[in-house]
């Protein structure tokens, strides 16, 4: 797989609530590659502030337009920034990044959070393309967080829902609803995608049962191609750097949350 | 056997070291060369400098490594690298394959060790000695070897005893006097210099009321620190004899050509790797657009163009 | 007759000067304070700090005198000042119609020269005296005494004999400890500390091939220079016991807050003025906002907290 | 008069040649106040780079609606980012600022070159107002420089024009044709805005015979407030600020170029 330098053209943005929107752009080299679980580098600027570009999940390609779909949080500078991208902006992209999810299971569970939720769609997709519907379970605080289960209609099996104030599904985070959903299937493999205590909590009840486990780490990034090591961590048994040897790791391959 | 570029227009040489063109890469920012294939291709790049080097394995700093602040970034990875051995045996076989310069950017804790390391490193594929005196990101890094002339000069020397390979010695901008450094590393007998490392800066996190940074304090890099990099090497070129490797936040040819100007023989860059990996070449194409429109037939005519006496 | 703002819950103190709000107005990027008058109420601002002044009359440096760097400035104003003569018989009687403390920052050429000044200038009206030690941009402008901690130390020790107003110690950021600096100016008896000054810098036309400012280099400020800043402030909080005054690419509440929890006592705006010529009143308004989310109840509480033994 | 800090919305930009942009913005404030001359000092982004507002001058007002009218060419970071601007867009404005033309003269001539025109349209509307119609010469590089014509059309009186490469008007600079216009009328003013030489010999043939002759110097503004000294300058006697004393000033208090 070559990673590409790319400007893209900006096709499309949809607010999903007050907080996050998705963005098209067509960037056909990058979503003729790109692999659930990886990202891409966006730079928001031509300017030198904010200078870094921003890692952001692939959430979904449509290989035949060319195009790729980002969905992100408006968290800061860089996100505000791409809020306010019109049709027509281009963008400058460095993707596909990192490593990806391992995608043979057959019974797959995903557990998400956030933007967590983001890259696990487009792992959706990939499933719903062989056949398989996952098992989807997801947290948020409240029920405006959970707008992901419209973008999961359709491209999942069963969806289960907490919220920690209790607005939607089940009240408390996702460990209210994963020993009950554990024991309702035999699921072959867990994927999770979320805030790093969700990520800890999940794959700790997850391995406990034996059943395989990813999980996609979250780590501040200054090049995103295994140069800088601003992402490096510590493996079992080895340093690992989050942009280049994952984002996607197993489970029992990390040392550090 | 080597391939000249640009008909040789942009050809410059650090002391014996010959470079198709003056662009090299800052150490820590372009890994090992080898992650950025895919953008570029190294053998356009001028030599290619790679992440600092100690004797042992090091895991660097613990905690956020990085975070950006206007127009530049503060890092404190800490000098993680795999060490001498590994670099030596499975990094170096591999940049052998392309024929481009190699620096090896190195640190040590005591004169004696950047002797012993420069030793080391004195084998067939490195092509100089890059001396790290300025990372202020470990206790051991050599920051005080960067900021006191004396200790400076004996890191120096001892470096260039153990090798024949280029020695380069890399200021800290974080001193009261630039020149007073460069002319210490002149005198202990460098043949080069670089300038300049990062600036030692840090971040709040208001939130949390700590330092952002796992090291509390990083070193700042980026078109912010490039005021006073050209700066540095405007005044460095007027007090030595040395050539110099001038470096910090250049971003685009424009902003390399200012350091020529100010008399740098050859250019690093650093951050701007991160945000376009592919700029180490693509540079090349804008130094020699700027040549053409004022009439400059080599890039050595260019060195030290804006200094008093030019 | 001092009238409280905010519940007195920003008041500071700086060695004795009360400061209703904890925001001053950083030397030379607020004028003599009149020319904000349509954007903010001066008696909301913690203390005017005044342009440099001088014993005579200065015109400053020729050229261009200010140019754009990434997320700041550099500048070579070179202290132009009408002189102490008509600051004090034009400029202050204007400014007393304020109740707002005044700083009057000073420069000179000789420690007795600093002595002199400040005497003149130990009239009413003038609250404290900040000695700029550390121009860059003039040849007599007191950057030997900012970068050398005997010379500092003489000068301060003549401006302490010489009046009874507060004396505030300004110093240069150019320096390889600004801790050593600091303790300097505070053994000699300064009261307080104000850092940082610019950074030393250039910026080369490339089409010219010439320094683009006048004076060939000058000083960097701006969000570029914050890092070095917060730092700064951040190490010298922790090395003496006068309060400091912190300052330097200053654009905002948040970035305020910063350099309180570092050990600033008070914040100056600086080039950010230039772009909101309201911020120093309105910087307030952020700050408690942030004590009432952190549940902080006096600005006096918050000062160092992120330091390491708080 | 009031200086505003204000924000501004932009209603619409038009393109006038290939490096020549007109953007209005809604400013009623400033609008209500500016005078010919003078000029606004304008944000382009809330990012740190670039950092320092622009000043531009005022090229017209329409009080009534609340509208400020500036003509800008692209030069560099800020103009770059500014001709990116679109409709609905806000940017903050500093203004109005500084000291502009004295507008007691009854048969004034406008001497302009560049954007050095833009404030000369603003005055240009002012006597028309008063029911004086000034007469104008403008020089240009080239013929597709002159669009400013058009712009004056309905304005002027008699519009005298000349180019470097004579593709328009008489071939030279303004000095070209300046004397012949000087001769053939009594003009009790001259008005000269445009590049510094230009300003020069214009006023010196001006002064030469005894007309009064206002120029509007450009110096490299911090502040635009008077604060900075960033534009200060050496007067006859006198250290002038540009952005406060000015930028118009009487030729003969100028002593620098
Ligand atoms: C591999 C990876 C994939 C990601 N995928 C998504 C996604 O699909 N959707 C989404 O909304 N977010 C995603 N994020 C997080 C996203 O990168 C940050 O939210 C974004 O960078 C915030 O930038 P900002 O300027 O708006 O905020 P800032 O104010 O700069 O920062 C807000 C937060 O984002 C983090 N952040 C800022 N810059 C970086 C950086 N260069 N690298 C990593 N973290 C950073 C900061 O640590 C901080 O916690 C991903 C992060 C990583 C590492
Ligand atoms: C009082 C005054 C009125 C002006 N009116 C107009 C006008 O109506 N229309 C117009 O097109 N231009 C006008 N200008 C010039 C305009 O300000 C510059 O072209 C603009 O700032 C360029 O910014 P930039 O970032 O695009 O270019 P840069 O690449 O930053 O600079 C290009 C050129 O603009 C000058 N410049 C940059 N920043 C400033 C600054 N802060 N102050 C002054 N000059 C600067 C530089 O010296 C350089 O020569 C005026 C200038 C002044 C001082
Ligand atoms: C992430 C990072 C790691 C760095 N590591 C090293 C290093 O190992 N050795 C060294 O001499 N300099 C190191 N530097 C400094 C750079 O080589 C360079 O001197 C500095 O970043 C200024 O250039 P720039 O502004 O173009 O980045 C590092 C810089 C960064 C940003
Ligand atoms: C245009 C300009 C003029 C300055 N003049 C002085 C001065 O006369 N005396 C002084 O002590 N500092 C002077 N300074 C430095 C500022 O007071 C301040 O220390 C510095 O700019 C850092 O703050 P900032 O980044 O917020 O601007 C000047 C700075 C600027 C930008
Ligand atoms: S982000 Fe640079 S090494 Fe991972
Ligand atoms: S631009 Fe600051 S004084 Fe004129």
């Amino acid at each position: 797989m070559t990673k590409h330098l790319t400007d893209a053209k900006v096709v499309g943005q949809r607010i999903l609530n007050a907080t996050t929107k998705e963005m098209d752009l067509i960037a056909p080299d990058i979503a003729a590659e790109a692999l659930p679980g990886q990202f891409v580098n966006v730079q928001v600027t031509r300017h030198t502030a904010p200078l870094l570009r921003r890692p952001l999940g692939v959430a979904g390609v449509d290989r035949e337009n060319g195009v790729l779909t980002l969905i992100y949080r408006i968290l800061g500078e860089a996100t505000h920034v791409l809020a306010e991208a019109c049709t027509g902006d281009v963008l400058s992209l460095v993707g596909p990044l990192g490593r990806g999810f391992e995608r043979s299971a057959q019974k797959p569970l995903f557990v998400g959070g956030g933007t967590g939720l983001a890259p696990l769609l487009y792992l959706a997709d990939d499933f719903c393309a062989r056949g398989i519907k996952p098992d989807v379970l997801m947290g948020g605080r409240t029920e405006t967080e959970l707008f992901w289960k419209d973008l999961f209609a359709g491209k999942a099996g069963k969806i289960g829902l907490t919220t920690d104030d209790g607005t939607l599904g089940a009240k408390g985070t996702v460990m209210a609803l994963l020993p009950e959903m554990l024991q309702a299937e035999q699921y072959d493999i867990v994927y999770v995608c979320g805030p790093a205590p969700m990520m800890k909590a999940v794959s700790a009840d997850v391995l406990a049962r034996k059943i395989p486990c990813q999980v996609s780490l979250e780590k501040y990034m200054g090049c995103g191609l295994g140069a800088c090591l601003s992402c490096s961590c510590q493996g079992v048994g080895r340093r690992i750097k989050v942009c280049k040897d994952g984002p996607v790791f197993w489970a029992q391959e990390v040392a550090e949350w | 056997m080597v391939r000249w570029l640009y008909h040789n227009r942009l050809a410059t040489d650090i002391a014996g070291l010959k470079m198709k063109t003056p662009v090299t890469t800052a150490s820590g920012t372009f890994g090992f060369g080898l992650e950025f294939t895919d953008f570029l291709d190294l053998e356009k790049v001028g030599a290619i400098t790679v992440k600092g080097t100690t004797l042992a394995p090091r895991a660097g700093n613990k905690g956020q490594r990085i975070v950006e602040t206007p127009s530049g970034i503060l890092n404190c990875v800490g000098l993680e690298n795999p060490g001498s051995d590994v670099f030596l045996k499975e990094t170096l076989p591999q940049l052998r394959h392309y024929d481009v310069p190699v620096i090896v950017n190195i640190a040590a804790s005591s004169p004696e060790e950047y002797g012993e390391l420069a030793a080391k490193l004195d084998v067939d594929g490195v092509d100089a000695i890059e001396i790290n005196v300025s990372c202020p990101n470990v206790r051991d890094g050599g920051m005080v070897f960067g900021t006191d002339a004396r200790s400076l000069a004996r890191v120096v020397k001892q470096v260039r005893k153990q090798t024949d390979k280029v020695v380069i010695t890399k200021l800290s901008p974080n001193v009261t006097s630039i020149t007073d450094m460069a002319k210490a590393a002149e005198d202990a007998g460098t043949d080069a210099l670089s300038l300049i490392n990062t600036l030692l800066g840090m971040k709040i996190d208001i939130h949390r009321q700590r330092p952002v940074l796992g090291n509390v304090t990083g070193g700042l890099s980026g078109p912010a620190v490039r005021p006073v990099a050209v700066r540095m090497v405007y005044e460095t070129a007027r007090a030595v004899q040395v050539p110099i490797i001038g470096m910090g936040g250049i971003t685009c040819a424009d902003d390399a050509i200012e350091f020529f100007l100010a008399g740098a023989s050859a250019i690093a860059v650093g951050t701007e790797n991160f945000i376009n990996p592919a700029i180490a070449e693509t540079i090349c194409q804008g130094i020699l657009e700027y040549m053409d429109r004022h009439n400059i037939k080599k890039l050595k005519d260019m060195i030290g163009l804006a200094l008093p006496n030019a």
